[in-house]
C-alpha cells in the first residue's frame, strides 16, 4: 500500500539522529573556519551516543524498511554537517573494490583498513577511461606512475585503491585496481585540495612516482576482463546516492533556517491559501520545500526500487539528479530570502550554501546523471550517445 | 511505514483502465478535440467500467470497493495519459458522489448515491470555478445566505464539467467564514428555480472534448437538507485538496505521454542521417523531462496517501498541486520543441497536449480523488 | 548617448500603429475560428489609415533611427494579431532571394510579384544541406520534383522560389533557387497546414511532380559556389529579427491583458516595494514584465547594431532566442494567474498562448539560436559543435 | 531617440577602468579574498584614477564631470568584472558623495564635498542595511526621531562599507512615513556620541575583500543641518533606484568574466581527446550565459539611462534588480557546473564569483551609480 507516514519505530530512529546532528552541528563551524584540521573519527560526545537504530527492533510490515529509512537517517547526518561526524564508519569506498574484485586472501588482509579510491586525474574529468596513471609488470612487482585528484578520504585513509591502466590499448579492460599502503616510497599525499565548501571532508591529491607495489597487490585478476575496472565503477556508484541524500540533507537545514528565521520576522507559509492568496516570499518557501520534498522522495524511491542490493541506475540517476539541482538551487534561494543577515558566518547558512554545490558536481555531475537517463530511456549505448 | 508498493488490486485496476485509456481515449482524441465532441458510445463503455459505481458502498447498489484517493490517484494518471479531455468526462460524476460519499448524511446518501450505480452512465457534477479572474477557491464569491427552512444562493460559476447534462450539481459556496473552512457544499437539482445553466459561451483553450457549463444562480432557494453534511456542513479543505490532487495526477499521466511520445519521435527523426536524439539538445530535454515526470507522480502520490490516511494535507496538496503546475507545462513544452514544426501542427497530436496541459493545471475543480 | 526615451515624432509613429492594431485585433478571433479563409491583403478599415511613417518627418539626432523604432512598429502590429494585417505588403521573402541572386533580366520580370521561399522539407528539419528536392537539367529546361512544407504565403503568394539541388554530391553548393510559378503543370499547393495557433497565416505544403520550368528560372548562375544557396539563407535569417518582435508582440498583448484583469480584481504592480513587500501575483508580473523588456531591448540592441543593413548574426540570435523563450513563458504564466476564464475563447489571451508558441519554433529554433550563438562565441565551426 | 550609443568619453574612461580592474584587481583578487584584506596601495591608484573626485563639481575641487549614472554603470560593470569585492571598495565613497551631490543643501556641498577632491583615497560610506533577517528597503527600522535643534537616529546598521575608515557614515532611516517615500539620510561623523561603530562580527560569504561594518546608533543626535537636503529631505526611492543599478551593475560585469572565463576552460579542458565546448550540453549552457548577459546589461542601461534623465525610474530599477538577481545567480551557478570538480576548487577563481555573485545581489547599499 502506498504510505509516506512513519511508524513509531520510524520516528524514534530518525529522532535519535536527529539530536546526533544537533550536537555534531555545534562542530560545524570550527571545521570550517580550521581546514587544516581533520574533525576526529568520533567526536567527544560519542559516549552518549549509540547508532540510532540500536535499540529498536524492526517490525516487519509496520516500521519502513531500514534500507529505505536510511535515507531519511543519513538525510538528517547532512543536515547536522556534511563533514564533522559524530563517529566515523572504518570503511572506505576502496573497501567495495575490495570485497567485489579481491581473493579471499586480499579481502582477509586488508578488510580491518580503511581503504579510499584513487580514480580521477588532472587529465580525465567524467571519462574515467581516459586514465593516465601506469602500472608496469617489473618482475614480481608492479611499479606505478601517475597523478591522482580529489581522492575523497585520500589523507585519512590508510590505503588507496588506485586505478591503474596495465595496457592503454586495452581500453578500460585495461585499467585495474591496486591497493597502494600509505608510507610506500614513491607514493605521497601532494595536498588536500582547499575548496569552497564541504572543508571538514578530505579530498586529497596524490602522487605515485615509480611506487613498487608487490604483484598481489592488483586486486583481482590481471585478465583481459572488465571485471577490475566494474568493481571500481559500482564502488565509486554507491556514492552517488549518498551524495544525493546528503544534497537533501543541507538543503532542508538551509530551509529550516531560513523557515525559523522568517517566522521570528512575521513570515511564514499559510497552507490551504491559493496563489492569490500569497506573499512572494510564502511562494517562495513553498517552491523550496517542494523541491526538497521531490528530491528526497525520488531518493526514497530509489531506495525502494533498489530493495536493498545494489541502487538500480535509472531511479538512482533520477534521484541524484534532483537532489543535486535542489540543493543547489534551495540554498540559493534561501540566503536571497533571508537578505544580507544571511551572508555572515555568525550563521551556517552561508556554508550550506557552499557545502551544497558539492553534490551536483561529485558522485557524477547533474550532467552525467542526465545521459545516464537518457541513454536509459532511449535505449542509446554511451557510442550512440557520447 | 513508507512504501511505494501497489496493491495487487490497485494493479489490476491500473491496467484495465490503461488499456481503456490508451485505446479508446487516445484514438478518438484528436477528433473528439477537433469536433468539442463527446461520443455518447464512450460514456456507456465508462459506465461498464464502473469507475464510479465500484466505489459507492454495496448497500447503495455499488461494488463497495475501499475508498481509496490513491487508487483514484492512479486511475487519474492513466485517463490523463490516454486522454485529460476524455478522462475528465469519464470520471466527472464523482466529483458530485465522492464528496456526498465522504461528507453527506446517512440521508443524502440513501437520497443520491444509487443513481450511480444504476445501469448506464449517469451524469452529475461540481461547480467551483466563478466567473472573474483570477480565480480563488480560497476567497469565493458565491455565497449561501440563510433562508427560512435553508439557503438562498447567489453567485456565477464557470467551467462545470458535463454541466451541460449533469442531473445534480453540488454548488460550493461561502456560508459565514471565508477561507477554505468556510466552503459549504449544496446539492442543487438542474431544474431548480433561480438556476440558469447554459453551455460555456465559448470553447476553451483546451480539454475541448469536456462539456462545461456556465451556472448562473440567482437567489436559488434550496432545502436545509440540500446542506452537504447538514448542519456539520463539509470539510472545504479537505474537498479542495481532494481536486488540487486529481488535477495533478491527470497532468502526471498527461507528462508521462508527452515524454513518451517525444522520445519515440526524437528516436525516429532523422536530421543529416542521424535521429535527432543523439543530439544532447534534446536527449538532455528528455531527461528532465523524465526527472521531472517522476517527482511530480512523488509529489501526487504523497499527498494521495495523506488524503487516504485522512491526515491534514493541507501542506502536500499545495506543494504537489503548485509544483505540479510549474512542471507539467514545462513538459509539454519541451514536448512542442523536440517536434519542432510538427509540435505546432494538428497533424500530430503534441500541441492538444500543450494546450490540455495549460487547461488541466490552471482549471480548479475538473477532477477529484 | 544612451537613451531609451522615445521623441515626439517617435511616440506619434507607435500611436498611429496602435491605433491602426486596435482595428486589426476586432479581427483576430474570426480569422482564428475560420482557418479556411485567408485575410484579406488589406482590412476594409484601410481607407482610414495610412502608413504610421507618414506625415511623420525624420529628424536626425532627435528622433530614433527608423530601423530601430520599426522594431517597436512590428511589436505593435503582432500586438494587434499576428496573422491579420490592415495592409499586406506585396513582398515575400522569395522576393529577397531574387533581388540578391537574379539577373537584372529576372529582378524585372519578377519583381512585382509576391514570392515564398520553399526550403523545409517533411525529412529535413533543421538541416538545410539535406535537401531532396532535385532539380534535373533536359535541354532547355529544369524538371523539378519534390515536397516542401512549412511554406509560409505559399497559398497566397503568386511564386514560389524552390530550393532544389541540381547535384546531391556538390552539397550545399549543389542547392539553387528555382522560381516556379503557381499554374505551372505539375505544381500543386497540397493544402495548407492546420496549425495550433497563428491560423490567419498561410503555411501550406507543395508538391513538384515533373514540374518544368525554363532554363532562366534558376535565379543566378548554375556553378558551383554557395551563392544561391546563400541567398536562400539570407532572405530566410531577415525572418529571424522578424519572428522574434512577433514574439515579444504578442506577449506583450497577453500582459497587458493580464494586467488590465487582474488590475479589475484589485491586483497590480506597485513599483519600488522590495520583494517581501510583493504578492505572489505581484512577483510574477514583475518577471514577466522584466523578460518582455529584456526581448524586447534585446531585438533594439540587435537592430542598432545592425545598423539598417542586414542584420548581424550574434546580436541576432541572442535577441530571438530571448524573444522566443519569453513569448512562450509570459503567455503560460499570463493564463496561469488570469485563471480558467482566461481560457475561454471569449477572450483573446488563449489565442496569443496559441500563437506565441510558434515564434521559438521558426525563423530557426531557439536550439538553432543557441548553436549559432555557441559557435560565434567558441570560435567553431558547425562541424566542430554539430 | 533609442540609442545605444556611447560618448566617446565614456569609452575611453571604461577603457582606462577596464584596463585598471582587468590588471590591479583580478591579479590580487584571489588573495585578498583569502585574506579577506583590501590592500592600502590599491586604494592610492584608485584615488590617483580619480573615479569619485572626477565627477565633484569644479568649484569643490572635483574633475567637474557631468553627473551621469550611466557613465557609473558603465564602470560598475568593468570593476565587477574585475573583481566586485575590490571594485566595490574603489568607489565606496560615492556612497556618501553622491547622495551629498545630488540631495545636499549647497551648504553641505560645501562642506562634504571638498576632502573628495583631496589627495589620497577618502573613505566615507552609506548605511541601509539592517540587523535583520528578510530586510526590506522599504521598510525600515532605524528611525529619526525629532528632537531639540535635531534628530535622534536609533538603529542597527550591517554591512556598512568602509566602515572601518569612513570619517563620514549618512545614515538612512525612517523619519515619517513608511515606504521608500519616508526614507532620509543623516550626516554622521564617526565619533558621534551614541554611535558604535565595529568591523562585522564575522567574515561574510563573498565580498571578502570589501571591509564592511555594523553600525550601532543608540539614541545618536544629530543637528538639523545633518539631514542631508534640508528641509526637504531626499528622494528616497531615488536613492535606493541608484543603489540597485549599482548592485545590478557589478553582476553584470561579474556574469560577464564568469563568462569569459568558462568559455575558455570549456575550449581548453579535454575530455577523450575533445574539447567540452564541443558537447550541446556545455555549449548551450554558453549560449544561454550570453544571451542573460546582454539581457542584464540592457535592463541596467535603460534603467541608468532613465535616472540619468531623472525621469521616475522605479519600474525599470526594480525589473533590472529583480531580473539580475535571478539571471547572474544562474550564470555563476553554470560557471561552476562546467569547471566541474574545478569549480569547487579555490585554485580556480570560478567559486570565489559563485560566493561573490550571492552576495552581491542580496546585499543593498553598497554600491551606488
Amino acid at each position: 500500500m502506498v504510505d509516506f507516514s512513519l511508524s513509531e519505530n520510524d520516528e524514534r530512529i530518525l529522532d535519535a539522529m536527529r539530536e546526533q546532528s544537533r550536537v555534531v552541528r555545534r562542530y560545524a563551524r570550527y571545521y570550517d573556519d580550521n581546514e587544516n584540521e581533520l574533525p576526529p573519527d568520533a567526536l567527544p560526545e560519542v559516549v552518549n551516543f549509540r547508532s540510532p537504530y540500536k535499540d529498536v527492533e524492526f517490525e516487519e510490515g509496520i516500521d519502513t524498511p531500514r534500507h529505505v529509512l536510511h535515507v531519511l537517517v543519513s538525510a538528517i547526518q547532512a543536515w547536522g554537517d556534511y563533514g564533522v561526524l559524530m563517529k566515523r564508519i572504518g570503511e572506505g569506498l576502496g573497501n567495495g573494490v575490495l570485497t567485489a574484485a579481491g581473493t579471499d586472501e586480499q579481502r582477509a588482509r586488508w578488510q580491518r583498513c580503511t581503504l579510499a579510491i584513487a580514480m580521477t586525474e588532472p587529465g580525465c574529468g567524467s571519462d574515467p577511461k581516459s586514465i593516465q596513471t601506469t602500472a608496469v609488470r617489473d618482475g614480481d612487482e608492479w611499479v606505478l606512475n601517475g597523478e591522482k585528484i580529489f581522492v575523497t578520504a585520500g589523507c585519512r585513509a590508510e590505503g588507496v585503491v588506485v586505478a591503474a591502466t596495465v595496457d592503454k590499448n586495452l581500453g578500460y579492460k585495461g585499467i585495474k585496481p591496486f591497493v597502494v599502503m600509505k608510507g610506500m616510497p614513491g607514493f605521497e599525499v601532494s595536498h588536500r585540495e582547499k575548496k569552497m565548501g564541504i572543508r571538514a571532508d578530505d579530498t586529497a591529491t596524490l602522487l605515485l612516482n615509480n611506487v613498487r607495489v608487490p604483484g598481489d597487490h592488483l586486486l583481482g585478476a590481471c585478465d583481459d576482463s572488465a571485471a577490475g575496472f566494474r568493481a571500481i565503477m559500482t564502488a565509486l556508484n554507491r556514492n552517488r546516492p549518498v551524495v544525493g541524500v546528503a544534497g537533501v540533507g543541507i538543503a532542508s537545514a538551509a530551509l529550516d533556517f531560513t523557515r525559523e528565521k522568517l517566522k521570528e520576522e512575521g513570515i511564514e507559509i499559510v497552507w490551504g491559501v491559493g496563489k492569490q492568496g500569497r506573499s512572494a516570499v510564502q511562494q517562495e518557501l513553498i517552491e523550496i520545500e517542494a523541491d526538497i520534498e521531490a528530491a528526497t522522495l525520488g531518493l526514497l524511491h530509489a531506495a525502494w526500487v533498489s530493495g536493498g542490493n545494489e541502487w538500480k541506475a535509472r531511479p538512482t540517476s533520477i534521484a541524484k539528479a534532483k537532489a543535486g539541482e535542489v540543493a543547489r538551487t534551495a540554498t540559493q534561494r534561501c540566503l536571497a530570502l533571508l537578505g544580507g543577515l544571511g551572508l555572515s558566518r555568525e550563521y551556517l547558512v552561508e556554508k550550506w550554501f557552499r557545502d551544497a554545490r558539492i553534490t551536483d558536481l561529485y558522485g557524477g555531475t547533474g550532467e552525467i546523471q542526465r545521459l545516464i537517463i537518457a541513454r536509459d530511456i532511449l535505449g542509446y549505448s554511451s557510442a550512440e550517445l557520447p | 511505514m513508507i512504501s511505494f508498493a501497489l496493491t495487487d488490486e490497485q494493479r489490476l485496476l491500473r491496467e484495465t483502465v490503461r488499456k481503456f485509456a490508451q485505446t479508446e481515449l487516445r484514438e478518438v482524441a484528436r477528433a473528439c478535440d477537433e469536433a468539442s465532441r463527446l461520443p455518447d458510445e464512450l460514456l456507456a463503455t465508462v459506465a461498464d467500467l464502473g469507475l464510479v459505481a465500484g466505489v459507492m458502498p454495496e448497500s447503495f447498489g455499488g461494488g463497495g470497493s475501499d475508498r481509496s484517493p490513491v487508487t483514484n490517484t492512479l486511475l487519474a494518471e492513466e485517463l490523463g495519459a490516454g486522454d485529460s479531455s476524455l478522462g475528465l468526462a469519464a470520471v466527472a460524476p464523482a466529483l458530485f458522489a465522492i464528496p456526498v460519499l465522504e461528507f453527506g448524511t446517512e440521508a443524502q446518501k440513501e437520497q443520491l448515491l444509487p443513481m450511480f450505480s444504476e445501469p448506464g452512465f449517469h451524469a452529475a457534477s461540481m461547480a467551483l470555478h466563478e466567473a472573474h479572474f483570477g480565480f480563488d477557491a480560497a476567497a469565493l464569491r458565491t455565497v449561501a445566505a440563510p433562508a427560512p427552512g435553508g439557503y438562498r444562493l447567489t453567485g456565477s460559476k464557470r467551467f462545470v464539467p458535463l454541466g451541460d447534462r449533469a442531473s445534480h450539481i453540488l454548488v460550493i459556496a461561502r456560508l459565514e467564514e471565508s477561507g477554505l473552512e468556510g466552503l459549504e457544499a449544496f446539492v442543487v437539482p438542474r431544474d431548480s428555480k433561480g438556476l440558469e445553466c447554459a453551455p460555456e459561451p465559448e470553447k476553451t483553450l483546451g480539454l475541448q472534448a469536456l462539456p462545461t457549463a456556465a451556472l448562473e444562480l440567482d437567489g436559488v432557494e434550496v432545502a436545509s437538507e440540500a446542506r452537504l453534511g447538514g448542519e456539520n456542513g463539509i470539510d472545504g479543505a479537505r474537498l479542495i485538496n481532494l481536486c488540487r490532487v486529481a488535477g495533478a495526477a491527470f497532468a502526471v499521466g498527461a507528462s508521462r505521454t508527452v515524454l513518451e511520445y517525444a522520445t519515440a519521435y526524437a528516436k525516429d527523426r532523422l536530421v543529416s542521417g542521424r535521429p535527432i536524439a543523439q543530439k544532447q539538445a534534446i536527449a538532455f530535454m528528455l531527461a528532465d523531462m523524465e526527472v521531472e515526470v517522476n517527482a511530480m507522480r512523488h509529489l501526487v502520490w504523497k499527498a494521495a496517501s495523506e488524503l487516504e490516511q485522512r491526515r491534514d494535507a493541507s501542506r502536500m496538496a499545495t506543494l504537489a498541486s503548485d509544483y505540479v503546475r510549474r512542471k507539467s507545462m514545462e513538459i509539454a513544452d519541451k514536448g512542442v520543441q523536440i517536434l519542432g514544426g510538427h509540435g505546432y501542427i494538428r497533424d500530430y497530436p503534441m500541441e492538444m497536449w500543450y494546450r490540455n496541459m495549460r487547461a488541466l493545471t490552471i482549471l480548479d475543480g475538473v477532477g477529484i480523488v
